[in-house]
């Protein structure tokens, strides 16, 4: 029976001002057991010693080392008790806490080395925590300004965009860059051939069968225009092989040395 | 949260109201204050509010009628204004008239919205392999090509269906239109870019810049 | 070339530029409806619009002066409105008034997640230190600061990274930005709640310079 009523019973060795652990600020006092919410409402050890330091009324400018040191330790053993896993941060300043101490309690050496060993080693510890206050009171002022979408909000009136809504634009260097990424992507995979192509062919091709649309036959000859220059009517009969040879054309001559006509492929036609 | 609430009341010059305050009884309702409320929340709101949601605001049960009566009233107040409270099947919204779109088109500079690059593969594809089938661009791209690509470019009006190919199926044969040049501003297919030089451009390095 | 920067010069006060029309007279900006126009406009946006994006709201050139009398009467006619135009970081916006909240709340239940306080004390070093970086911030709060910490603000669009320190490790240096402010409704980074003075022993040159 005895045994299990641990959580009321004084924790054994724990003391602070010579009091029981269960002394400690009322408010600080939790249930093992929640101990771990109570480490998550710290930021860390500097939040936690400027708690005790707070709680205590203790000025952070004159701190009485060995009395912040003990609380902070009490605490620190506490979680540990709990097998609570303690942050890196907390044990590191523990060291320091013990340092400074051991320091204060060292004879303070005569001026010689004037900067450095005169100076108090709290005043480190001292810097340290009136910063993180105050940075910790300007997270609460921050907080406590009205926030969009949680303390306002804001106006914002329908507009009905009816207008046929606005298309993408597109480059000639947007197609190259497709173009590229198809390179890119065909040399990867390596069984496709990017032939070296002459567009005008391509073009040309497109055109013909354009004219051809109807599916009848077209004379050979109207599917050039005489105003091209011979480069051009060179490369619309190519185009014209090209379109026979991927079948997409019929060529027909009725008589030897008679008119040639073209049209689209037949069935192709015929829907 | 709320205490940071009280202070800003308590620090203005008008009323206090509390959230969730209890009205004393037969506390009258404040007809003016409420048609503020009411708008404040039209105004913030984009999707409209039914008279039931609306009814919500008062803090005092309040009658159909009353609400009805402070948003009629609302409306009128934005005659000659360029937002308008109109009244719709699910409820009550304030709208910008059509006639302000003009304007507020000039504050926006949306980014214009990008073709995917399927859509663009397709389309240089297109480009410069004319004539082809839908086949065609797939095996090019090595993926699959979905009905709705090619549509959005023919909607465009830079493709059109030129005739089949006359293999199993008909595939449509897809070319790129005048319009597409004219829109790219080029006189003619052979001003694109030429392939080779783009070969040499990933040949060179390794990686190749993607879009 | 500079003849047509002379007929631009000419045409300063005419609305548009037709071509091969002749504008008598410098047209009169009608103010009452210029005044229309930009009440629609930040009625119908939400991000606050700089002077220089309504001054394109006008037909013809028209001053900053003008401009920012008709921004102050539209401020002065909200008075007693639940809606109020505030001038912020970026420009001029409406909001519902804070005492608005509770109603609205109604309507509305949902509400942004309010932040911890390591989120909230890493924002504020980042405001009043700016620009530090990561180790600078777990040097004043003592504990280690996660990345989740800093991409939750990333993310909200409050501070950005706005370049990297010049010692091992090139760490990215953070700042806030101007759409903090605008999201605290405030116009610049003097507006933030003061620093507490601390105790003398700190400011003996160790106090960053505030912002």
């Amino acid at each position: 029976m005895n045994t299990l009523t641990q959580p009321i019973a004084p924790i054994p060795g724990v003391r602070i001002h010579g009091e029981p652990l269960l002394e400690m600020p009322q408010d600080l006092y939790i249930p093992p057991d929640a101990l771990e919410v109570v480490l998550e409402t710290f930021q860390g050890p500097l939040d936690l010693l400027l708690y005790l330091i707070r709680k205590h009324n203790l000025d952070v400018l004159d701190i009485p080392m060995a009395q912040l040191t003990r609380q902070y330790m009490a605490y620190i053993e506490m979680m540990q008790r709990n097998r609570l896993e303690l942050a890196a941060e907390y044990l590191l300043m523990a060291a320091v806490l013990i340092e400074i101490k051991s320091r204060m309690l060292l004879p303070r050496p005569p001026k010689a080395s004037e900067e450095e060993s005169t100076e108090d080693p709290r005043a480190e510890l001292m810097r340290r925590l009136l910063e993180y206050e105050q940075m910790k009171l300007a997270a609460q002022k921050l907080n406590a300004l009205p926030q969009v979408g949680r303390d306002f909000e804001l106006v914002q009136v329908l507009i009905e965009r009816t207008v046929g809504q606005r298309l993408p634009d597109v480059a000639v260097e947007d197609l190259r860059q497709a173009w590229l990424a198809l390179l890119a992507r065909a040399k990867q995979n390596a069984h496709h051939k990017v032939r070296r192509e002459e567009l005008s062919v391509r073009e040309q091709m497109t055109r013909v069968l354009r004219q051809l649309r109807h599916g009848e036959f077209e004379a050979f000859e109207n599917l050039f225009d005489a105003g091209d220059g011979i480069a051009q009517l060179v490369v619309t009969f190519i185009a014209i092989l090209e379109l026979s040879k991927e079948t997409l054309v019929e060529i027909t001559q009725t008589e030897t040395l008679g008119n040639i006509y073209v049209r689209a492929s037949r069935r192709l036609t015929a829907e | 949260m709320s205490g940071q609430a009280e202070d800003l009341l308590q620090s203005e010059a008008e009323p206090v109201i509390e959230a969730g305050a209890v009205i004393e009884m037969a506390q009258p309702i404040d007809a003016a204050r409420l048609k503020n409320i009411l708008e404040t929340a039209l105004l913030t709101t984009q999707e409209p509010l039914s008279l039931a949601e609306l009814k919500k605001l008062s803090d005092a049960p309040v009658e159909n009628n009353l609400v009805e009566n402070l948003l009629e009233q609302l409306a009128q107040e934005c005659a000659g204004r360029g937002v308008e409270l109109n009244r719709v099947a699910n409820g009550w919204r304030f709208r910008a008239r059509p006639e302000m779109q003009a304007y507020l088109d000039r504050l926006n500079p949306q980014k214009p919205p990008r073709y995917s690059r399927a859509v663009m593969e397709t389309l240089a594809i297109i480009a410069y392999r004319q004539p082809v089938t839908r086949g065609d661009i797939e095996e090019i791209r090595g993926v699959a090509v979905s009905a709705q690509i090619l549509k959005t470019l023919e909607a465009r009006g830079w493709i059109d269906v030129i005739g089949t190919r006359d293999t199993p199926g008909k595939p449509s044969l897809y070319a790129t239109t005048k319009q597409l040049l004219d829109d790219l501003n080029l006189r003619s297919l052979q001003e694109l870019p030429p392939l080779e030089e783009m070969n040499s451009l990933i040949e060179q390095g390794e990686q190749a810049p993607m879009p």
